[in-house]
């Protein structure tokens, strides 16, 4: 496969270090009543669609970004490519 | 019919005309007692023992596309039991047990040929590693042979001992696991069910599940409406869709694991060997091409294909462990897609919803496990109690922290 | 007091070799200083000012490399918001106050690979894709080669240079050696 | 013998080349530009092979990489090949090679008694038997089946050759250098788009090579060679012949390999093959189309050819394949056959077509006989005669058939896209959704007229330059003439006896028709029941002929019977070549520390630490084995001083305003409040609460830390941290890099470490008040040289860690061991480096095995519960801190002379050896010269509550159960106080 970074362009995903689902970004608040529930939610639960997947990917062979990727499950389509930190700051700064 | 030699040169004397359909094409009834969703090994297996072992009766197993054709029918054909958690243990040895004597069961030769399979180790501690699982084996009555560096060369000399990267330390020997011939399981498993008055109805898709007062009461099908009493789920590789219309979420992800065979070959390796500081097992079918694979692709996939960075490092793990296979080819390669669960292990049991049944999260395990899972899972459906080697295979296990990680990988699955 | 003294082994011992008549010639760089300069957050505006009052450059993008005109230091973006210093001796301590330094001289080991045969060569272990339109002179990329991190940058049409991890240098040197034996 | 079937003038071969090879012992000549295939055929020779299954003779079936029947044994010694196909084998000088897979001589083949039995070997017949007594499947029924399966042999050594891989780009690539891919990079590449064109065979032309055709008014040789050379003079082109395309993979990656030297008697060091994975923007497919059989009684004797292939045989090879030809077609390419070999001087019996209409030509004394077939076949190992539908018998001793032409759609379905049925031309073409950026051209779409290939091509060129963003010339395609040949389908020769489908795996119309008859009706049924398609050329010449006969016996249409898709490799890949360089010592980077060379020369043995090599042990003069080193270095160490290289722990700088706040988070215990100048012990946890990996950090600054990580989690933590960096902080200012390989590191432990080091270290208080146990600091040793000192202790010695920059690592071991020659300082390696960490009862990757949590570690209290941390929250559900999880323990053997074993497990006495009685597992064991017997760590149940217990270590897989008595696991000095002092 071939991940269009956004940086650096096409690479080849043999590069990379393939994590899961992108929802492992937001990590759940350690205060709250039910932690461990929405924990468990956070770690072990999926979605696992047949078709559009954000996920993470780690770029170690390269830049050490970590990517937030959307790729179809059943087809391996990659239609966007997002640097990770960017994605997650925006997340900070919407909620 | 009955098959045996006799009926083989019965038959091949009167021109193999009169060989009969080894199931039926029935179209569904309205309802039935038990539906089973998923016309693979576990389906077909779970079948099977409802009928026969659990007298259970009225039974269909729908198949969206032909039987035998996911995982069973694409997979490297090992199965043992060297497993080592409690959890696991007990369970795959009861399934190595039902192997044994599987075809006489069946009356149909799956060729389960227990040709035993040795681990190698590469350093002290994958060696005392293995002392623990081989251990575990001995505890539960399985078998297990702890053997040193000069035991493993006299027993396969063909590997590599002289010039290897990581040399090899050790190997544990499981001798009563072997392989067996992947699709016949399924067609053994069917024919019997068959025999049993299992209704096996092929290219019926599931598309929905009928609900009343959260209840599930039947299915919704590409050939119509289905009633059941019980309906219980058995599609690896699709269980996150599947359960999706029933509004569950699983911890479950679905993974591409590639398998390959190289063209026939006389015999080379005859037994089944797996590499510790890489990622390959490897074993000779019957026919003669060798039988091999490796880790997950590692990325979330349906498609039932793989990329080449896998093949490329199976290849190279082979060609570090054997380089006497240089001059063999590979012939064909194929993916197929895995339930890879949080810790690696499988899930059998009842859902929230009543009358709803879910067995999944096999990982790249579920060949081996076929009969025990068809076995337990038969048991949890007509007893609603978990079978006596089962009762770790719940879903609360996540939540309650009692995970069964042989790899101690976490919950990350493609590391499983 | 005994006085003990310490001696800098290079590495690979300052290899060079020469293949033969076919004009490619392998070289271990020795006399490379290398640092990491990260980029406090905010602090974009003073580093650029730095780098370019102490170098005379700007800040390098992503995959394209600077050289400064005195050829004595190349700049290359290894990370978002880290660059890699390439120089022939020690960057001024000032740096520290403008970003965070790391020296890494002594965990990389450098080849110099330089011939007629040197995109033939590196076309066995290099994924990246060296054509000149698609990678210039300057040109810099981190990539893996026979499983080893590796930072490779054109010097020139026909020379790169290849900057990996310093306790796998014998297996780098090996596969790049290899690469040109089995081209040549 | 000699090559009587050469014909006087045609063919490519190089007749002033004459080479010499043999087969199964016999030496014949054949010329440069043959194949192994041709130059047998030339030299007469027809029998080169046995059937899988019934061991029925064989021939030369085709004259390319489809072949079925063909396999040799190639080669020999450990150079030997099997299963090469003899069509595609190039013949060289002082080639060998021998038929395979028969027992006695090749033609009379002591298993061709299958062939007798063939009755009770049907389809499926070994699910139906073979299952009584039980235990005779792997002990009677298998071993038989075994010894006879397989088809070549491998030498059962080494591989010689080497083998390499590489990296190609190009916005196109083409495989397939016939009409269609040549026209396609022609027009492609004089619009300026990087070109690869790839050919499986040596030479350029595809099917030009084998027919005759014109173009652009010259002979198709005249264009193709002006095209190649254009072609090869344009910097944006790369044609490379032995080249075949074999995968095409996500995003337009190709695979591709390369046979280097093949063609050569030896390899001469080089690499023998070539994997490439090619990455293109765009593809095109033109790898032309495959003929197919007809299926008739006994269609499977040594000279039944395809029709094309004896065309091939005659025109580019100058080789007559028999001495009376006859032709059976169902479709024009029957008579252009026909035509050639006239024209070659070949002498053609007759030709049968099974349609009933006019013949197309008429060849003086050739019988044409139309509307009718064969029905049956005579010759034992070679054709003598056929037998027509009508009745006649016509001598002959080479069967021309040709059943229609399949495109190879091959690379379109290896993303699992779905071939669609074409009536026009009875085969199947490419459909459904072709992998992205792929397009097919000429004969593999279906295009069977040269006119139309050329056009398709061309225009493909320059479509696609144009997708590219390239601007076309205004060029037009090469004129060839465009009748698309007709052809009338015709499957099988309806009548009792066999006839073959699949020639390799034995497959036979009955079979199908059984296959069918049992319920195994959907192809992937027929394929798995039957085995048809499943040999080494995967059905190329039979899917599509197996498929018809199931259509036709459910009584369906083709595409409602189905499809047929093929998967990679298109042809079979040598394992050799998949994995390149990976052999021996090369499988893996090897990683060295500084002290290698030095440890090398004192008496050091390497381990395997990961890709690193650890010095085990400094074995000594007069040692009897490892033990007597191990014992010394403990006892040295513990008396005296010690030295141990440490580099290999990852070694992660990490600096900024955050940097503190950051460590809160990743490790379980408290960070923030760690003094500038102390080192702390961190425990790190996964989010699901189970330990993931343990070390020190120090801090050397106000925003600067240095964190160790194990030798095996190195990468894995690196990767880790940087997620929460960029993923779950990223407004903290925090950076990482990793110094692993930037320090040479090494511990110096015991009573004189502090002696020692005042020698090397300048200008420090190394007093215990100056310096005290978990100081750090940047220091300068050895006059000036930088340097980091940090007072921790794995040994639980009075020990210090010194780093220095790498490349003075060399000279750092040597100045330690002078510096230390007066306190006898002593090397040790990793084996007494675990004695002493047993000792002290520190945990490693035994403990932390990626299962165990800090409550079972004993370090629950680390687990702060008054800040969020990763894993601290999950660490609580409750089968994880209920009171029967296991803890860490010491253990000792109660009778002292007994050696201890990790893997053992936890039984109390007098318990059954049963699952249920699992009382948890020894991890780590030694042998303690310090106490001067065999000590151990391991997990019990309740174990902390334990100690003084006598339990059983219970190892069934090494023959032994001990007793022991649990004790804690901290049992070399428990209070801490060497340490400290």
């Amino acid at each position: 496969m071939i991940i269009n970074h956004p940086t650096l362009g096409p690479r080849d995903a043999a590069e990379f270090v393939h994590l899961g689902d992108a929802t492992l970004m937001n990590r759940p608040d350690w205060q709250a009543e039910d932690a461990v529930e929405q924990f468990h939610e956070y770690l072990y639960q999926r979605d696992n669609p047949a078709g559009d997947y954000r996920e993470l990917w780690y770029h170690e062979q390269g830049d050490r970004s970590w990517l937030v990727v959307t790729r179809n499950t059943l087809t391996h389509e990659i239609t966007d490519v997002q640097m990770a930190r960017d994605v997650a700051m925006q997340q900070a700064k919407s909620s | 019919m009955r098959y045996s030699g006799f009926q083989v040169i019965k038959q091949g004397l009167t021109g193999n005309k009169g060989w009969k359909p080894v199931w039926r094409e029935p179209e569904p009834k309205k309802s039935y007692d038990i539906i089973i969703v998923g016309g693979g090994g576990h389906g077909l297996a779970t079948a099977h023992y409802l009928a026969k072992k659990y007298g259970q009766k009225n039974i269909a197993v729908l198949e969206k596309g032909w039987i035998g054709s996911g995982n069973i029918g694409r997979n490297t054909t090992i199965v043992r039991s060297n497993y080592m958690l409690e959890g696991n243990q007990p369970f795959y040895e009861h399934s190595l047990k039902l192997w044994e004597s599987l075809e006489q069961d069946l009356n149909y030769n799956a060729m389960m040929s227990q040709r035993g399979i040795l681990n190698l180790a590469h350093s002290d501690s994958q060696r005392d590693a293995m002392a623990r699982r081989g251990n575990a084996m001995l505890l539960s009555g399985a078998d297990a042979k702890l053997m040193t560096a000069d035991e493993v060369r006299k027993m396969v000399p063909f590997l590599n001992f002289d010039n290897a990267r990581f040399p090899i330390t050790a190997g544990l020997l499981q001798p009563r696991a072997g392989t067996a011939r992947h699709d016949a399981v399924a067609w053994g498993f069917a024919r019997s069910a068959d025999q049993h008055g299992v209704d096996i109805i092929q290219n019926c898709e599931v598309t929905g599940f009928q609900m009343k007062d959260g209840k599930c009461i039947g299915v919704e099908t590409s050939k119509g409406k289905i009633k059941a009493k019980k309906v219980a789920v058995c599609v690896a590789g699709s269980s996150s869709r599947v359960m999706e219309k029933a509004g569950m979420r699983l911890p479950i992800e679905s993974h591409v694991l590639q398998a390959f065979v190289s063209e026939g070959l006389k015999l080379t390796i005859p037994g089944i060997v797996t590499f510790g500081a890489g990622h390959l097992y490897i074993s000779q079918s019957d026919k003669g091409g060798l039988v091999f694979g490796g880790d997950l692709d590692g990325y979330n996939t349906y498609a039932q294909r793989g990329n080449m960075p896998t093949l490329e490092h199976v290849v190279e793990d082979m060609m570090g462990l054997m380089p006497f296979l240089g001059r063999a080819r590979l012939l064909r390669m194929w993916g197929g897609v895995m339930d890879m669960s949080m810790d690696g292990s499988p899930i059998i049991d009842k859902t929230h919803i009543d009358g709803l049944y879910f067995n999944g999260g096999w990982c790249y395990g579920g060949f081996k496990a076929t009969p025990a899972s068809g076995d337990a899972y038969a048991h949890l459906i007509a007893t609603d109690t978990p079978h006596p080697t089962a009762t770790k295979f719940r879903f609360d296990r996540f939540l309650r922290g009692g995970m069964i990680d042989e790899k101690g990988s976490g919950a990350q699955p493609n590391l499983h | 007091m005994a006085k003990f003294d310490l001696q800098e082994t290079p590495r690979l011992g300052g290899y060079t070799k020469e293949f033969g008549d076919s004009g490619m010639v392998l070289r271990e760089i020795t006399e490379l200083v290398l640092t990491s300069l990260a980029m406090p957050m905010g602090g974009k505006t003073k580093l650029t000012a730095a780098v370019k009052d102490t170098f005379g450059l700007t800040l390098p993008t992503a995959l394209k490399s600077k050289l400064s005109t005195d050829g004595q230091t190349r700049l290359v973006q290894t990370q978002p918001d880290q660059y890699f210093c390439l120089t022939s001796k020690p960057v001024p301590s000032a740096m520290a106050s403008v970003a965070y330094v790391t020296d890494q001289t002594h965990g990389w080991v450098g080849l110099d690979i330089s011939g007629p045969n040197v995109r033939e060569a590196l076309e066995r272990i290099c994924p990246v894709d060296l054509d000149p339109s698609a990678f210039p002179v300057h040109a810099a990329a981190r990539t893996t080669m026979e499983h080893l991190g590796v930072l490779i940058i054109r010097v020139s049409k026909d020379q790169f240079c290849l900057l990996s991890a310093s306790s796998s240098a014998e297996s780098f040197l090996h596969a790049v050696e290899l690469s040109i034996k089995n081209v040549i | 013998m000699t090559d009587n079937y050469r014909l006087p003038e045609s063919g490519k071969v190089d007749r002033s080349k004459p080479l010499n090879f043999s087969f199964n012992g016999k030496d014949m000549v054949g010329y440069a530009g043959d194949t192994l295939a041709s130059a047998l055929l030339a030299n007469g020779t027809r029998l080169v092979a046995r059937s899988f299954k019934y061991h029925r003779p064989r021939g030369i079936f085709t004259a390319g990489s489809e072949e079925p029947n063909a396999m040799v044994q190639l080669r020999s010694g450990d150079h030997t090949e099997p299963n090469t196909r003899a069509t595609v084998a190039e013949l060289f000088d002082g080639l060998t090679a021998t038929s395979q897979n028969h027992r006695g001589p090749l033609n009379f083949d002591l298993m061709a008694v299958n062939d007798l039995l063939s009755p009770f070997l049907s389809a499926g017949f070994y699910y139906k038997t073979f299952m009584w007594p039980r235990a005779f499947w792997e002990k009677v029924y298998e071993p038989i089946i075994r010894s006879a399966a397989g088809l070549g042999k491998l030498s059962g050594n080494e591989d010689p050759d080497q083998y390499d891989k590489g990296f190609l780009h190009c916005d196109l690539l083409i495989a397939g250098a016939g009409p269609a891919g040549l026209s396609a990079a022609l027009s492609a590449a004089r619009a300026g788009a990087r070109v690869i064109l790839a050919e499986e065979d040596a030479i350029i032309g595809g099917r030009l090579n084998a027919e005759t055709h014109e173009i652009a008014g010259d002979s198709a040789d005249v264009w193709a060679e002006t095209a190649r050379a254009e072609l090869a003079a344009m910097p944006n082109v790369r044609i490379m012949t032995r080249t075949t395309v074999v995968g095409a993979f996500d995003h337009g990656i190709y695979s591709a390999v390369e046979r280097k030297t093949d063609h050569l008697a030896t390899s001469a060091g080089k690499p023998r093959q070539v994997l490439w994975r090619i990455y293109t923007k765009r593809a095109i497919v033109a790898g032309g189309a495959t003929e197919r059989a007809v299926a008739f009684k006994n269609n499977d004797r040594p000279g039944i050819m395809l029709a094309g292939s004896v065309r091939a045989y005659a025109n580019r090879f100058g080789v007559a394949t028999g001495d009376a030809v006859s032709i059976l077609t169902n479709n024009d390419t029957g008579w252009d056959t026909a035509r050639d070999l006239v024209a070659a001087g070949v002498n053609l019996a007759a030709i049968i077509d099974t349609r009933d209409m006019a013949p197309l030509h008429s060849f003086a004394g050739t019988s044409i006989i139309m509307g009718a077939a064969v029905a049956d076949t005579n010759g034992r190992l070679a054709l003598s005669s056929i037998k027509l539908t009508n009745g006649q018998t016509i001598k002959t001793d080479c069967l021309a058939v040709s059943g229609g032409w399949s495109p190879n759609v091959h690379l379109t379905c290896h993303q699992r896209g779905r071939p669609t049925w074409r009536d026009d031309i009875a085969g199947f073409v490419p459909g459904g959704e072709l992998p992205v950026g792929q397009s097919v051209a000429g004969a593999a779409n279906g295009d069977l007229s040269l006119g139309a290939a050329l056009n398709s091509g061309h225009k493909l060129g320059n479509a696609l330059a144009k997708e590219l963003g390239l601007t076309p010339t205004k060029s037009q395609a090469a004129k060839a003439a465009d009748e698309p040949s007709s052809i009338s389908a015709f499957w099988h020769v309806a009548g009792e006896g066999r006839a073959w489908v699949d020639l390799q795996n034995d497959v036979t119309v009955k079979d199908i028709k059984q296959s069918q008859a049992e319920g195994f009706r959907s192809v992937e049924h027929l394929k798995r029941y039957t085995t048809m398609g499943m040999a080494t050329d995967q059905g190329k010449t039979s899917n599509v002929l197996g498929l018809a006969i199931m259509a036709e016996a459910t009584g369906k249409t083709i595409p409602e019977t189905g499809t047929t898709i093929f998967r990679p490799p298109y042809t079979p890949v040598a394992m050799g070549t998949l994995g390149g360089r990976a052999r021996g010592k090369d499988y893996a980077p090897t990683r060295l520390t500084t002290s290698h060379e030095w440890g090398a020369k004192n008496g050091a043995s390497f381990t395997e630490v990961g890709n690193w090599m650890r010095a085990e042990w400094y074995a000594k003069q007069g040692e009897a084995g490892w033990r007597d080193s191990v014992d010394r270095e403990v006892i040295a160490t513990r008396k005296s001083v010690g030295i141990c290289d440490v580099t290999t722990l990852g070694k992660i700088d990490i600096q900024g305003r955050d940097a503190a706040a950051f460590l809160n988070l990743v490790y379980s215990n408290p960070f923030l409040k760690v003094p500038v100048g102390r080192v702390r012990y961190g425990l790190m946890l996964r989010e699901d609460g189970i330990c993931y990996d343990d070390g020190t950090t120090a801090r050397l600054a106000e925003n600067h830390f240095v964190m160790t990580t194990t030798t095996a989690n190195a990468v894995l933590v690196y990767r880790r941290l940087e997620f929460v960096r960029q993923c779950l902080c990223p407004n903290m200012d925090v950076h990482l890099i990793s110094t692993t390989d930037a320090w040479a590191q090494f511990a110096v432990a015991g009573p004189n470490s502090r002696a020692l080091l005042s020698k090397i270290v300048d200008d420090v208080d190394m007093s215990n008040e100056g310096f005290p146990f978990m100081a750090c600091a940047n220091v300068t040793v050895c006059g000036g040289t930088p340097a980091r000192l940090f007072r921790i202790s794995f040994s639980g010695e009075l020990a210090y860690e010194v780093a220095v920059p790498a490349r003075y690592g060399d000279s750092m071991i040597k100045a330690l061991m002078e510096a230390g020659q007066e306190f006898d300082a002593t090397p040790y390696g990793t084996e007494a480096l675990s004695v002493m960490r047993i000792e002290k009862g520190h945990v490693v990757g035994n403990e932390l095995n990626g299962t165990t949590t800090a409550l079972n570690l004993g370090m629950g209290g680390m687990v702060s519960v008054k800040k969020d941390s990763i894993g601290s929250t999950l660490a609580k559900r409750e089968l994880m801190i209920a009171d029967d999880v296991v803890r860490l323990v010491g253990i000792r053997p109660v009778d002292k002379s007994m050696k201890l074993d990790a893997g053992a497990h936890f039984l109390e006495r007098g318990a059954d050896t049963t699952m249920d009685n699992d009382q948890g597992w020894v991890t780590s064991v030694a042998y303690s010269p310090t106490f001067g017997h065999h000590i151990g760590l391991g997990f019990v149940i309740r174990g902390h509550e334990r100690h003084g217990d006598i339990i059983r270590a219970w190892d069934g897989v090494r023959g032994k159960d001990i007793e022991v008595e649990i004790v804690s696991p901290h049992m070399y000095d428990p209070e801490g106080g060497i340490q400290r002092g």
